[in-house]
Parts: C-alpha cells; structure tokens; sequence
C-alpha cells in the first residue's frame, strides 16, 4: 500500500512497472493521473499551490486505501500526491489499483479518487489574472463520493 | 495544553498556521473552543460566518461535539479540494 | 483517436505523454493496463497466443471509440491491443483516456475496456500442461458490457 | 464470388483460414451460407453444433438472415476473448 507525498513530480510509467513487479497474478491495472489545467471555473490559471496537513493527509490515504481493499479484491494500490507550486500541465496526482481482473481495478481506483477528493486533507490555491484564491470544493466531488455509500 | 492548527483560507483569514493554548476548563469540546477563538474578535470573529468550517482532532475528522483533552492537536480548516 | 494493433510491447509511460502532448486543457487521464497470467480457469498458462482479423479489428475499435465520444465529454482516447505470442507478465492492451474531469475519463475508459471485450474480434489461445487451449467467452464480460446499454 | 474466412476454434476446426467461393444462387444470407458449409459433411457438418457461432459480413457484425451478394466478405467465428 504505497502513498507517498512529494514536491517532485513523478514518472507514471515507472510507477506501474513497480506495481507490477513482474506479478503474474495479476490482469488488470487501473490508473488515474490528475494534471493542472489552465482554466479553472472561466479564469486563466497560470500557477497553482497545494497545501495540504503533514499526517493527517497520509492518515486519511491510508484509510481510504484500505476501505478500498475492504471492498474489492485487490492486490494493491498506489497513490501519490504532488504539495507545493504547480504549473498547467504539471502532475498533481496519481492512483493506481492491480487486480486479477478490471471490474475490481476500476472501481478501486475511481473510489479512493472520489475519497481523496473529499476527504484527504489538500487545499488548492490558484493564481489568476484577477490574483490568487483558494478553490471551492466542488458539489459533484461531494457526489461522486457519496454514491459509494449506497452499496 | 492544545496544538491548534489552521490550514489554507483560514491561516490566511486568521493569520496564523498554529498556536499552542492551555485547555481553559470550560471547554469540553470542539464547539467550545471554536467559541474561545470566535469571542477573541477582530479577524477571528469571522470564523463565525466561514461556510463549512472542518475540524479535526488528532488528525482525524471531527465534530463539533467531539471532547477534547490536554495533549490533543486540533485543526480548523475549509473543505478540502486535493486531487 | 489513435489505435494500433501491433505484436510489439508498448511504454505506457510514453504512451501517456503522448496522449497529454503538453494540452493544459486536460484535467484528467484514466487508463487501463491488461495482462498476461499465468493462471486461467484453474490451470497453470505457459504463454498464450492473440489472434485477430486484421481489418475488422482496427474497425470496431474505431466504432467503440466513436461510441465513447459520443456518450461523454473527451479528449482523446488511445487504444493498443497486441497480437501474436505473449508470456505471463507481459502487457496485452492499453486505453487511456484524456478529459477535463474524471468521471469521463474513468466511465469512457471502462466503456471502451467493456465493449473491446465482447465486440473486438480478438482471439485468445493459452497454453497450460495439459496442452493448447482456446479460452472461452466470460459471461461477466457480457454482463459488463451490457450495463452501459441500460443507460 | 465470396471470400470466406475462418477464425480461432473455427479455423482449427475447420482446418481453412479462408478460401474462396461462387456464390451459389439459391444462397441469399449468411444462415444460407452456413447450411451450404455444413452440408459439406466430415469436419464441416461441426459448424452446426458449435455453440455461439459469430458472423460478421464485410467486417461488420452480422445475423443469419443479413443477405449476401457478390463481392462479400464473410467471416465465422467463436466469440471474442481480446483485452
């Protein structure tokens, strides 16, 4: 159950190499990058801060992770998360879940998305044109979230 | 003694990251100590009208009747938009 | 809409840089990664071998991928499936998707995953102690790809 | 003229990947067709047991009563088992 917190950016590919780690039990990878766009809500994004609360934010991760696996039969997930000045196009996030098969896979990985999003302690700052603002949380994170706890 | 921590638009609003504050013996809870902060005034008063104030109390969500005592680290801060 | 059927392995990583291409449009990559196991059914699988008709292949893939666009807000999407001799470890197929928010991405990415399953004439022969075997249609990949009709 | 082709279990089955063939006049589907083949005998008459049995006409995913001309390309097959 790797989570890892970083400045740096990372490498996608060989991130799911060492998922992987020549396992052949497993059939199926499910992965998500989130990357940083240059509009956000009709302004022009030029940089972007993310803040987010040493310990606790590997806590929540760790818990969400290991709901998923409650869940679903997984073998394992990945989860990084960039801190820190970030760019448009620049990588802010990755999940990566492996599983025998992709129905397992897909689920794990858009769930602990739709967790981190709500419930992972990170806070968005964004520069614009007009300056800088802190990001309001998005109703349909709240959403895709709480369709989860109907199952 | 608390760790109160805030975070993002309200360590701004605030004007502090932390501070360290010896448990008055009339607050029980998490409610009781927003009220202390709030009744401090001025940029703190405004903690009253923040929309969606989370807390957390040893690093774990919590609620406004969450009790609280001498050691805990507590945080305030607005919904959070990672990912 | 790049899809491509090819007996050589492919670089995710690169893949995926490739589908980003630097566009600061793109809030949201969901991709999928399958594998060679070397369990199937209860055997042991030595190596398996990928059949396809060349021709209507690339053409259903591209129908499948239309379908997508049309059903949700994307981007782009990537789709390569490999054929010929393949061992346990090694990748099969990959699709990834590009979008502003991950629900898209996600729901396009599995979409495109279920109906390649069940509408791409791919073939798959494993090899297991007892001998060569042809690898039998799964109902749960029928059941997944029938759910998207129901919406 | 068809062109027929073969594919995966069927192939092996049938020990064709393809050939070619006038199409008969009394044949005007695919279901017609497959009982022309069938009719063959020995390895050919297992083309009426095999379970599932897929057809596609110029690459397109087809039924027995799809009709045929000239030209076509036919293709039987077992269902698909890719990604």
């Amino acid at each position: 159950m790797p989570i890892r917190l970083q400045e740096a950016d990372f490498d996608v590919g060989a991130e799911l190499s060492v998922l992987r780690h020549g396992d052949a039990r497993i059939g199926a990878i499910a992965s998500f990058v989130g990357l940083v766009r240059d509009v956000s809500d009709g302004a022009g994004i030029s940089e972007m801060t993310l803040e987010h609360y040493p310990g606790m934010t590997e806590k929540a991760l760790v818990a969400i992770v290991a709901e998923a696996k409650t869940r679903w039969s997984i073998f394992d997930a990945l989860v990084i998360h960039r801190f820190g000045r970030l760019l448009p196009t620049e990588q802010i996030v990755m999940v990566a879940v492996s599983a025998v098969h992709r129905g397992e896979a897909f689920a794990a990985c858009e769930f602990i998305m739709d967790f981190l999003k709500t419930r992972a302690p990170f806070w968005k700052r964004e520069v614009t044109p007009a300056g800088a603002r802190w990001v309001d949380a998005r109703e349909a994170d709240q959403s895709a979230a709480e369709r989860w706890l109907d199952e | 003694m608390l760790n109160i921590l805030y975070f993002a638009s309200l360590r701004e609003t605030l004007g502090h990251s932390s501070e360290h504050l010896d448990l008055p013996p009339d607050v029980h809870d998490v409610g009781g100590l927003l009220n202390l902060l709030i009744a401090r005034g001025g940029d703190w008063a405004k903690l009253s009208s923040v929309k969606n104030i989370r807390y957390a109390v040893n690093q774990e969500m919590a609620r406004l009747d969450s009790p609280l005592k001498a050691g805990d680290e507590v945080a305030f801060f607005p919904p959070v938009t990672g990912g």
